[in-house]
């Protein structure tokens, strides 16, 4: 009974994972400028990763499997949003205004330093 | 269910070699290349070679972004796009082409057991792993003891590569700048990276150690180690500072690092001969066959391991040296 | 059955198609960046040419579980051997890459043509 | 169930990789690496498991860790460009 | 296991682990000593290998104790001694004569990362001959190819540079196609092995994949040997190299790569592939008459004295394709002979140079007059080298000369043409070694040159004689090279164990 719940508890955490990855990606490819794209992506590295994770440790029970899966959870949290962060500092520094309401950014071309 | 996984896989591959052939701004380029040795780690693992596609991650990801980039950083980012018909190019290319996927029609299908390749040799490593070392990852027996000498090639390869950059970027560039050449901040005014990173430096090195010495039971071994052990100090020198980086470890340890590995290899070897048994054969250096041989491999792994991770900082550390230079 | 037939081939198309990929590069492109970028695109094929010829139908990585009876592995060696191919790719970059420094230092540009023309 | 999270990922795969096809400025390029990176960690992990050898999972902690250093990389190398252009602007 | 079965493992291992030790010996002149000791020392081996063969016993050796198929297996025959002689002698008598030379090219804190990238060059060289596994073929291929483009970066000039990248580059691709080449063969028939490949490759029924593998490991190695139409890396590669890395690598360099593809002819698709000789033969002959002719006219007219050495150079790789295209046992003993003819021939002739350059900085014919009075003992050297590169009877070039033409006139019809090829160059090569013998003797020396006697430093000096007598030495008693190819073309082609 117990294991039933497991898993049906396991799936769902993994079936809406799977639904945070896709909409972290699609929301990648069609927001109009960068500063909305890095939302996306940083939802995608968090939530999704936090929810695929956690079902998968759900599976494996207690085992080596799960010290590993959570270690790697551990460091995809932490490294994500410091890379995310880093890379939007970088873009502001170098002039990439983020957009106030026009929507479209004024340096969208391609040779931006 | 693997064919689709592989389909997918493989055409995103094609898509992005055609994609990194196309572009003009050699930094898309590189950063495509990254993507490029992603998805090759991604294809290995789904085709069963664990230890191939740890390489791939450790030194595609890493080293080879960062070396791209520095030499992005002391040549110029741009290509000059060449006019012109590329139809000669585009021919011999495309026969070329054609005359492979002719050929592929004959060669055994993906996977089927058949194949020669699974009949002669194979099976008999498989068969005796367990017998003559009795160590889990057959991978890391092959590739210690089976076939040892390769693996000693392979240390001198790294070793040439090693000493090469050395040698070439040893002179010093004609224009010396006037400015005395400052120190390279790395990400200072970045403070959350720094932080961060302080963090997780520690954590790489002793995930470096941990494949280095678990080399015989799960994927891992000297190469892997070596790679993620260069790339963690990498990533400090990236957030202290090159100079930084290199009071934590001198060039002098590097170079001892290198020689040391590489001769550490070849010493085990020397002494297996002076013990009565062939060059590189481990089992005459214990009482037991068989841990002699578990013996021969862990510390000719350590001796790979210091190599290949002595050269990848030392090859790091000449290209970034030059970059403040200039 | 057909398509499952050609799907076997998959792999020695992509092989096939990726290595003329970049032996198009280095014989095309005239920045000697991009001339290496295509030599190692030229070397990632002969990878995955070895590496498909490991794969069994249902093998593991040949990792021996000491649990599992009579398991399928998949073949070790030509794994080995692309151990080794990584590793001699990444040095001869790495070697490639210094010697491209240098001549931009001496020659101030890196394009083929305009080396060819200054001496 | 693993068959669709993993065909999920690879979806998120291509979206990523159109991005860093089109993307108009460096910085979605750069971006579109990160969440490629990222996924691949996910797709091996999961995959790991379809295959039910969790033991492979080491891959997947070391991408984890090395994805990182290849984006600061890139940092460093556009923060050095940018100082040596206000370099070049002021002498 | 006693020390003499230890050897073909000492062979390689004694240069390749003296390299890492060189690299700490920072004070200058130690490097140079640590290299020319472990040179010697690996010549000698290469002796006591020949010694060996000579009367009767091919050493195999089981590397790490794994029997063949399974592990690596090193095997020492007649064809492998002879190269070994060949490339370790080079490169012993090269780096003999290196002090003085390279004291003025490479500043002194680079000279051990010189000396450690010559020895791995030399190690990785020894590790292709001695090896009988086809993927440990290609490791010390890389070795050797890595260290010949660190040792040809080390050129004094700026145009070193592109030249060596050139090198690399194609250097690489002719590797990788040797891989996919090896990779295809493996892939049908399981083993690494060459004599296993050799045993196992008959009962392959799917041909497509081998005749595949062939072309790919045939234009893989003619790459790497600069065969006439892929040889465009070779002449600037050498002309702008350190003058005693241009004496080593010319001597020995594309021999090896030449020694390869013979033996994975003929051992492995020769006589299990059909009518494979044929196409051996289309492939290789017209090539090689092709490089021969065309090389020897390009060097005819050629300025700069080390471009147009290395230009002959070219032609003679294609006599040495030539004789290996007749795919008989003549033709296999005449190529074997002229390998290791043409080593010492060119051999010499580089070190000349490497004299003539101390007292001549610009080394382009015109500008050499008067070097005859200045420099009397290097220009008979030169001269001496330069008769036995043309074949004149009494210099070993006469030898290989006259068992290629005997080899040409066996192989049937075509045998008059080729003859007539052969003696046509040989004259073209007298008219590029008279152009040499011009400038040095009767051009009368630039205005402001010093006509004082200064010779070359004495140690460059008698390497380079010791050389030229050599040349005339296995002139008049080739026995010993003799028996070494005459066995090597038995085992080749005559299919004798």
């Amino acid at each position: 009974m117990i294991e039933l719940a497991l898993d049906v508890v396991s799936w769902v955490l993994l079936a809406v994972g799977g639904a945070c990855v896709l909409i972290g990606g699609i929301g990648g490819l069609r927001l109009p400028n960068f500063y909305t794209r890095i939302h996306a992506a940083s939802l995608t590295d968090t939530m999704a990763t936090l929810l695929i994770f956690v079902g998968m440790m759900l599976q494996s029970g207690l085992s080596l499997a799960t010290l590993k899966l959570f270690a790697i959870m551990l460091f995809l949290l932490l490294t994500g949003p410091t890379a995310t962060y880093a890379l939007a500092n970088a873009a502001l520094l170098s002039g990439l205004k983020p957009e106030g309401d026009t929507g479209q950014s004024k340096h969208g071309e391609n040779t931006q330093p | 269910m693997i064919y689709v996984f592989a389909l997918f896989l493989l055409t995103l591959l094609v898509i992005t070699a055609v994609a990194i052939v196309r572009t003009e701004n050699l930094f898309v380029a590189v950063m495509l290349t990254s993507i490029f040795s992603l998805l090759m780690a991604a294809n290995f693992f789904i085709l069963d070679a664990a230890d191939v596609a740890l390489t791939e991650a450790a030194v595609g990801a890493g080293v080879t972004t960062v070396i791209f980039l520095s030499a992005l950083a002391l040549t110029g980012d741009w290509e000059k796009p060449r006019p012109g018909g590329r139809t000669v190019a585009l021919g011999t290319v495309g026969v070329l082409a054609m005359l492979l996927i002719y050929a592929s029609f004959d060669k055994p299908r993906l996977g089927d057991p058949e194949a020669p390749v699974h009949q002669h040799v194979a099976p008999w490593y498989l068969e005796k792993t367990p017998e003559y070392m009795d160590i889990p990852n057959v991978v890391t027996a092959i590739l210690s003891s089976f076939r040892g000498y390769d693996t000693l090639g392979e240390v001198f390869v790294v070793f040439a590569a090693c000493i090469g950059v050395l040698f070439i970027l040893g002179v010093k560039p004609a224009r010396q700048t006037a400015a005395a050449p400052q120190p390279v901040s790395g990400l200072r005014h970045h403070l959350i990276p720094q932080v961060v990173g302080r963090l997780l430096v520690p954590f790489i090195v002793l995930f470096g150690l941990y494949v280095q010495f678990h080399g015989e039971y799960g994927p891992g071994g000297g190469f892997q180690a070596g790679a993620i052990i260069a790339t963690g100090v990498i990533l400090y020198a990236l957030l202290e500072g090159e100079a930084e980086a290199l009071r934590a470890v001198p060039r002098s340890v590097l170079l001892a690092l290198v020689v040391g590995g590489a001769l550490l290899y070849g010493a085990v070897g020397v002494v297996c001969m002076l013990k009565g048994g062939a060059f590189l054969d481990y089992s005459v250096l214990a009482a037991d066959p068989v841990f002699g041989q578990q013996l021969g491999i862990l510390v000719i792994e350590a001796g790979v391991g210091m190599a290949v991770c002595g050269a990848l900082l030392s090859i790091f550390h000449a290209f970034a040296a030059r970059e403040s230079m200039t | 059955m057909k398509l499952l037939e050609l799907l076997g081939y998959y792999n020695y198309w992509v092989f096939a198609v990726v290595l003329t990929v970049g032996l198009y590069a280095v014989i095309r492109k005239r920045n000697l960046i991009k001339k290496l970028i295509g030599l190692s695109i030229f070397q990632s094929a002969v990878f995955l040419l070895y590496i498909t010829m490991d794969k069994v139908e249902g093998g593991t990585a040949p990792i021996i579980q000491k649990g599992v009876p009579d398991q399928v592995f998949s073949n070790p060696l030509p794994q080995v051997l692309i151990l080794t191919a990584i590793v001699v790719g990444v040095s001869t970059l790495a070697l490639g890459l210094a010697m491209v420094v240098r001549i931009k230092e001496s020659y101030g540009t890196i394009e083929e043509h305009e080396i060819l023309g200054a001496d | 169930m693993y068959i669709v999270v993993s065909i999920a990922i690879l979806v998120t795969m291509v979206l990523a990789l159109v991005r860093a096809l089109l993307g108009p400025t460096v910085y979605d390029r750069v971006l579109a690496v990160n969440v490629f990176g990222t996924k691949t960690v996910l797709l091996l992990s999961v995959i790991a498991f379809l295959y039910g050898r969790p033991d492979f999972l080491d891959l997947a902690l070391a991408y984890a860790l090395i994805n990182v250093v290849g984006i600061l990389a890139v940092l460093e190398f556009f923060q050095d460009r940018f100082r040596k252009q206000e370099r070049v602007d002021s002498d | 296991m006693t020390f003499m079965e230890h050897l073909p493992a000492l062979q390689v291992v004694v240069p390749m682990l003296s390299a890492p030790l060189i690299v700490l010996l920072q004070p200058r002149g130690l490097a140079w000593a640590g290299a020319t000791a472990a040179g010697l020392a690996s010549f000698a081996i290469a002796i006591a290998l020949a010694m060996a063969v000579l009367d009767g016993q091919t050493q195999v050796y089981a590397m790490g104790g794994w029997a063949a198929p399974y592990g690596i297996a090193l095997e020492v025959d007649a064809f492998s001694a002879l190269v070994l002689l060949l490339v370790t002698g080079a490169g012993a008598a090269a780096l003999l004569a290196a002090r003085v030379s390279v004291d003025r090219q490479i500043e002194p804190e680079r000279q051990p990362l010189f000396y450690a990238a010559w020895l791995l060059g030399l190690a990785g060289l020894a590790g292709i001959v001695v090896s009988a596994d086809a993927f440990n073929i290609f490791v010390f291929m890389e070795i050797s190819s890595l260290a010949s483009y660190i040792l040809i970066a080390g050129g004094p000039d700026r145009r070193a540079l592109p030249a060596v990248f050139k090198y690399l580059i194609m250097g690489t691709i002719g590797a990788t196609f040797y891989l996919i080449g090896v990779g295809l063969i493996y892939m049908m028939t399981g083993t690494l092995n060459l004599a296993d490949m050799q045993a196992r490759i008959g009962d392959v029924v799917a041909l497509n994949p081998i005749l595949v593998a062939a072309g790919f490991i045939t234009i893989g190695l003619a790459l790497k040997a600069a065969v006439f139409p892929l040889h465009v890396w070779l002449p600037n590669a050498y002309t702008h190299a350190p003058h005693m890395v241009t004496v080593f690598l010319a001597a020995c360099a594309t021999k090896v790569a030449l020694y390869v593809l013979i033996r994975f002819d003929s051992m492995v698709f020769q006589d299990r592939l059909s009518d494979h000789e044929f196409q051996f033969t289309l492939f290789a002959l017209p090539l090689a008459v092709l490089g021969i002719l065309v090389a020897s006219s390009v060097a005819m007219f050629e300025g700069h004295l080390k471009r147009l050495l290395a230009t002959s150079s070219v032609a003679q790789i294609g006599y040495i394709l030539l004789g290996a295209s007749f795919v008989s046992e003549a033709g296999i003993t005449a190529s074997a002979m002229h390998m290791f003819n043409h080593a010492l021939a060119k051999g010499g002739l580089f070190l000349a140079v490497a004299c003539l350059a101390f007292h001549f900085r610009d080394l382009r014919l015109s500008e050499l007059g008067g070097a005859a009075r200045r420099m009397p003992l290097t220009c008979a050297a030169l001269v001496v080298c330069g008769l036995s590169l043309i074949g004149v009877p009494g210099t070993a070039g006469f030898i290989s000369k006259w068992l290629l033409i005997t080899a040409a006139l066996e192989s049937g019809l075509w045998g008059w043409s080729l003859v007539a090829v052969i003696l046509v160059s040989s004259l073209m090569a007298v008219v590029y070694i008279w152009r040499i013998v011009e400038a040095l003797y009767f051009q009368q020396a630039s205005a402001e040159g010093d006509t004082s006697f200064a010779e070359a430093p004495l140690q460059l000096l008698l390497v380079t004689w010791a050389v030229a007598l050599l040349n005339i030495f296995f002139g008049l008693f080739p026995h010993l090279p003799l028996a070494l190819a005459n066995g090597s073309a038995a085992l080749l082609v005559g299919g004798a164990p």
